[in-house]
């Protein structure tokens, strides 16, 4: 069961950070960027490594999100060249 | 829906307010310290802080909290989102989903301020109910059926959170 | 097994199964919002039930009311976060649907479809 | 007590420390004065540490009084202690012109940036562990790219991200490098790793020395990693790309000189021959495309490259106490006080003709005579003509590619002298020229003329002290 | 991880990669941003289950969980507010 | 990216993977164990967890200068923004917001400051506290309550520095132990504690600014028009 987890978790590391790569959408990147920092939180807690884990969850999993997000916003505004 | 301007930029400052406040915060130390005795020194300097921003970002209202108030309306909330919860799950779960989603406005009579934002955050953990826009006294929701009586539970909630912030509703 | 353990792998269970309704939900649920209840319902009371299995567990009194903390801070963000993304999403435009027919809701109050 | 307070070395990285946030915290430029005093104090201090150097031997300094391999050692010997003085030597002359250079408003982020920086390189050079190498590395990398944007137009904001992309993934590289070696052996401190690499060190150490010598090739912009350094040289303000071009680039030149002479030994002579043809190359095309350019500061920056392939050159030609280690030295110093007087120098035509292009400088000649004179000295560095630093150099590294028979190095040498001297002689050419009856020239303060000719000078003098300076380099630690 | 809390991390773990399918379906940026927020509640979760009967790093990991719980508002609210500008489905820049 | 190049970056990762794995599976034993080190010192150091150790005390001078390097990432960050881009007040925010910060905040505070002291002995310590605080700092933001940080003021640059300085310092002052950062056995937990509250602060206000000033894009409308200005 163990083994299953940690498969399951890299697994799902190596997909989401491909997806977040690959993909051409930017709003689908940045939820998979997302997504792969909440892995890599839950990754590194599974290494008996909290310290990082802790820093992983307060800085991808908030404030990089948050950032990713509002650059989004910007360069989404930008090239719509939409005010709401 | 858009906040008044502060008028006063020093809040008045409250005693109890200061009190309940710094308890609470206490409290809350208390168990993310796990009750160690050793680590109240950088608590106190802690807890200070937080009531210190506490205070300037959510300044005192008028009155206080009423406890049993308090107590009702967290027990109403506790039965209330479990009841969400299992309401949502069985929908999820039916072979052929019955929904029958809508907006619907509602008048609200709790006063503007903390009372209503309340009213709004509570809703959204509630059977059935998410708040997606308060314009002037109208509550616009989006419920998952309509066919469910949401306005007496509006109303109730209305209730519950009036005895609680003692505000007339 | 005692009482207390069987309480606690009961509440565990019943905390894994509201996830899983709440992940069905985010996948049938017709649109934002019908997902927005599925989120903020299901997986915080998912949430809440494991917290407390946890909790009963817990070694002391700190420990437990430690993990049993975690679960009104979760409660507080979705709140705010589902009422931010159901404010924006109306304010965008987006209808919900099947509203778009007047029907007659319970309780004798208006109602509207789309904005 | 009073003498472990009074010791220069951790001085020299906690005052520039200190300064820069000083002058950040002050803000609105105020920091010059702060930092011209202050950088006149490290001046000294490298000074005194040369003099304990040469008198008692080299020195370690254990941070935190731990000692490697629990804690980090700084080490101050005849190569490290070099690259202080010359540092501390091209930075002072530099705040000066600075201070005549910028606006008020710009010196509010120059002060700051150039203190990390300077703390950085005199960081980089005293450190002797892996970790903290990478460390003052990332510090100066960023200050660089921070002062490469200085400007804020879009064609130097465009130079700092590609700079800032190439540098992150150049300094990965390394740090991938530095967790292999730890991986495979447990710590990361010089002097620890020296004994334990052997002959035939096993794959993963090889591959680490590989990852970690890429990262700093494209560092220092070697040939071909050369690409970001035109750009970004060329389009920042002249006395940061004074910094950068006499300083920076040399500081993964170090370190790369620090790996091969220190633990990497026993791969170095794998890459000797690729990097030497690399320089070759660099040296090459630098130097045509020097000589092809038609904007003053692109011209020098192509110069870099250049004279970059140099410092290259002398890895084939390692030999332990040879002449090949020397050779490379003093071609760094001398290189580096000459490309800050010729971009000094640069930056006073360009203020004074108003314009960036070779064309634009003709009849500048009978303006700024002093600029013009720090401009061919420089030159006369970088050809290799007696008796300056640069001619040393190069005399030393033909001697010892002839003494070991390698003959090929010597054309090329020979070749990247003539084509330097083809493109100062350009830029002189256009310079005497009669000036165009619509030329109108710009006042520019006398200390920024003075300070480059200063710049210039040593350049030239600092070949006639080459016997102190070779002396001093051959302290080593104490096996 | 061990018993029965083991499991549950695992079957929340499938419950997650499950819920990527929306991210991928949309079609509004919102439906793709509830499955990131789906993988916060959640993550709380596993990470809660993760602590149970580790003794050295049970309590640091609930700290985790519970700083993660601090901070999930922060990138909803960066969405509703920053990000989300248009109302448009699949392929939309916003 | 076009066909080749992205052909030649896709191999040489594949190459550098293979080079790696082969390199790991290959992994002589590690001939220093810095680990037993670590923990053989641990006592010495003035904290009970070995990663707080290693940070503030064994490799603290590498710590010192990592925190230049947070600080110079918002050094350029501030030299590239343009001047005239400071002035902008932030957007008023809607009542739930300020109400979710409101909450939000205090708890926050608390957290961090939990944080800071959980680091003596278990994982926590200045950066986690700093994060947690740096997040508030983004709330804060987002529901109106911060001004803008394009041109800070004196204030707002001494608490951005404030960390570093205390911490460069605090090493310049160890001089008279007879090494930078040398602590002394009995102050060690003490300065070490001085050390981290100082970083705290300045990492919070140092990543918020990263966050603020790279968030910072000209002319928000949807955050300028059609809300109210809070006075």
């Amino acid at each position: 069961m163990n083994l299953a987890f940690d498969a399951l978790l890299a697994l799902a590391l190596l997909w989401s950070a491909w997806r977040s790569l690959a993909t051409p959408d930017l709003t689908r990147a940045v939820v998979m960027f997302i997504v792969f920092g909440l892995l890599m939180a839950l990754a590194w807690a599974r290494l008996d490594a909290p310290d990082i884990a802790l820093a992983e969850a307060a800085i991808g999993a908030g404030l990089t999100g948050a950032l990713l997000l509002d650059a989004l916003g910007a360069f989404g505004k930008r090239r719509a060249g939409d005010k709401p | 829906m858009h906040a008044r301007p502060d008028r006063s930029p020093l809040p008045r400052f409250s005693l109890s307010a200061t009190l309940w406040r710094g308890g609470a915060f206490a409290l809350i130390w208390w168990i993310l310290a796990e009750g160690r005795a050793d680590s109240w020194g950088i608590g106190a300097v802690t807890v200070a802080l937080a009531t210190t921003a506490s205070l300037r970002l959510a300044p005192p209202g008028q009155g206080r909290v009423s406890f049993p108030g308090l107590l009702g309306f967290a027990a109403f909330f506790l039965v209330q989102s479990a009841w969400g919860g299992a309401q949502v799950a069985a929908r999820a779960f039916r072979s052929r989903m019955d929904l029958a989603p809508a907006l619907v406005d509602l008048p609200v009579t709790l006063p503007a301020g903390m009372a209503r934002i309340l009213l709004l955050n509570t809703l959204n953990l509630m059977p059935g109910t998410v708040s997606v826009e308060l314009r002037g006294n109208r509550l616009c929701l989006h419920v998952l059926d309509h066919r469910l009586p949401v306005a007496e539970e509006v109303r109730q909630t209305e209730a519950h959170i009036a005895r609680m912030l003692r505000v007339a509703a | 097994m005692t009482p207390l353990e069987a309480l606690s792998a009961l509440l565990l269970l019943a905390g894994a199964g509201f996830y899983l309704a709440g992940t069905v939900g985010l996948l049938r649920f017709p649109d934002v919002y019908a997902r927005l209840h599925a989120l903020t319902k299901a997986d915080n009371l998912g949430l809440g039930l494991i917290a407390l299995g946890l909790a009963l567990q817990a070694e002391n009194l700190a420990a437990g009311l430690k993990i049993l903390l975690v679960w009104p801070l979760v409660l507080v963000a979705s709140a705010a976060v589902s009422f931010a993304i159901a404010r924006r999403a109306h304010e965008l435009g987006i209808a919900p649907a099947g509203a778009a027919s007047p029907v007659q809701p319970a309780g004798g109050v208006d109602q509207r479809g789309g904005p | 007590m009073a003498e472990a307070f009074l010791d220069p070395l951790p001085w020299l990285i906690v005052l520039p420390l200190a300064w820069a946030s000083l002058a950040f915290l002050w803000g609105d430029g105020r920091g010059g004065r702060l930092a011209i005093a202050a950088l006149a104090v490290q001046l000294a201090l490298a000074l005194i540490l040369a003099a304990q150097v040469m008198a008692e031997g080299a020195r370690v300094h254990a941070v935190g009084g731990w000692g490697a391999p629990l804690g980090i050692d700084l080490l101050a010997d005849g190569l490290s202690v070099l690259m202080l003085l010359l540092t501390q030597a091209v930075a002072l002359p530099l705040a000066v012109y600075a201070r005549a250079y910028f606006s008020e408003v710009a010196q509010t982020h120059f002060w700051p940036l150039t203190g990390f920086l300077l703390a950085a390189l005199n960081a980089l050079f005293l450190s002797a562990d892996l970790f903290n190498l990478y460390v003052t590395l990332e510090l100066l990398s960023l200050a660089a790219v921070g002062l490469v944007a200085l400007g804020g137009k879009p064609a130097q904001a465009a130079a700092a991200l590609r700079y800032l992309l190439v540098s992150l993934t150049a300094s990965g590289a390394y740090l991938m490098g530095v967790a292999l070696i730890y991986g495979a052996y447990g710590t990361v401190s010089l002097a620890g790793l020296a004994p334990l690499i052997g002959p035939d060190p096993p794959l993963i150490t090889r591959l680490a020395a590989g990852l970690m010598l890429a990262g700093l090739l494209a560092k220092t912009a070697l040939f071909p990693f050369h690409f970001w350094l035109p750009p970004a040289h060329g389009g920042a303000a002249a006395p940061v790309s004074a910094l950068l071009s006499a300083l920076v680039v040399k500081a993964s030149f170090y370190m790369v000189l620090r790996l091969a002479l220190g633990p990497f030994a026993p791969l170095a002579e794998l890459a000797a021959l690729l990097l030497g043809v690399l320089g070759a190359t660099a040296i090459l095309w630098g130097s045509w495309r020097a000589l092809t350019t038609h904007h003053i500061k692109m011209l020098v920056a192509w110069s870099t490259v250049a004279q970059l392939g140099y410092l290259f050159l002398i890895f084939p030609l390692l030999q332990p106490g040879g002449e090949a280690l020397q050779a490379g030295v003093m071609q760094a110093v001398a290189h580096g006080l000459a490309k800050a007087a010729m971009f000094a120098a640069a930056g006073v035509l360009m203020l004074s003709t108003g314009r960036d292009t070779l064309e634009g400088l003709a009849g500048v000649a009978g303006r700024v005579p002093v600029t013009l004179f720090a401009f061919g000295l420089a030159g006369v560095t970088l050809m290799g003509l007696p008796p300056s630093g640069g001619f040393l150099a190069k005399w030393l590294l033909i001697e010892a590619a002839l003494a070991q028979g390698q003959w090929p190095w010597v054309a090329v040498i020979i070749a990247g002298g003539l084509l330097a001297a083809a493109y100062v002689f350009k830029v002189l050419r256009q310079a005497f020229l009669l000036a165009p009856a619509a030329a109108h020239f710009h006042p520019v303060p006398r200390v920024m003329e003075w300070t480059a000719f200063l710049l210039a000078a040593a350049s030239v003098l600092i070949g006639l002290r080459a016997t102190e300076g070779v002396e001093l380099l051959g302290v080593e630690v104490a096996p | 991880m061990t018993g029965l809390e083991g499991y549950l991390a695992l079957f929340l773990l499938l419950n997650l990669l499950v819920a990527l399918i929306r991210a991928a379906r949309g079609p509004t940026p919102a439906d793709r941003m509830l499955a990131a927020l789906l993988f916060g509640t959640t993550g709380v979760g596993v990470l809660l289950l993760m602590a149970h009967a580790r003794e050295t790093v049970a309590m640091p990991l609930v700290d985790t969980a519970l700083v993660l719980a601090l901070l999930a508002a922060i990138t909803g609210v960066a969405f509703a507010r920053r990000a989300w500008h248009a109302a448009g489905r699949d392929d939309d820049p916003a | 990216m076009n066909g080749p190049a992205r052909l030649a970056v896709g191999g040489l990762a594949v190459a550098l993977a293979g080079a790696l794995a082969a390199a790991i599976l290959d992994l002589p034993s590690a001939a220093v164990d810095l680990r037993g080190a670590v923990a053989m010192n641990l006592s010495a150091s003035g904290v009970e967890h070995p990663v707080t150790a290693v940070l503030l005390n064994f490799r603290g001078y590498d710590t010192l200068l990592e925190i230049a390097v947070l600080l110079l990432a918002l050094l350029g960050m501030l030299a590239v923004a343009k001047p005239e881009s400071g002035g902008s007040p932030p957007a008023a925010a809607d009542p739930m917001l300020r109400t979710l910060a409101g909450v939000a905040v205090p708890l926050m505070i608390l957290a961090a400051g939990y944080l800071l002291w959980a680091g003596a002995h278990r994982p926590g310590g200045a950066f986690q506290a700093g994060a947690v605080l740096a997040a508030a700092a983004v709330l804060l933001h987002l529901a109106g309550r911060l001004p803008a940080w394009a041109s800070p003021k004196r204030m707002l640059r001494l608490g951005l520095a404030g960390g570093f300085l205390v911490f460069l310092a605090v090493s310049a002052i160890l001089l008279s132990e007879g090494a930078l950062l040398r602590y002394p056995l009995e102050h060690a937990g003490a300065l070490i504690l001085l050390i981290e509250a100082g970083l705290t602060l300045s990492l919070g206000l140092i990543l918020a600014g990263l966050f603020l000033v790279l968030a910072w894009h000209p002319a928000s409308p949807s955050e300028s028009a059609g809300e109210e200005s809070k006075s």
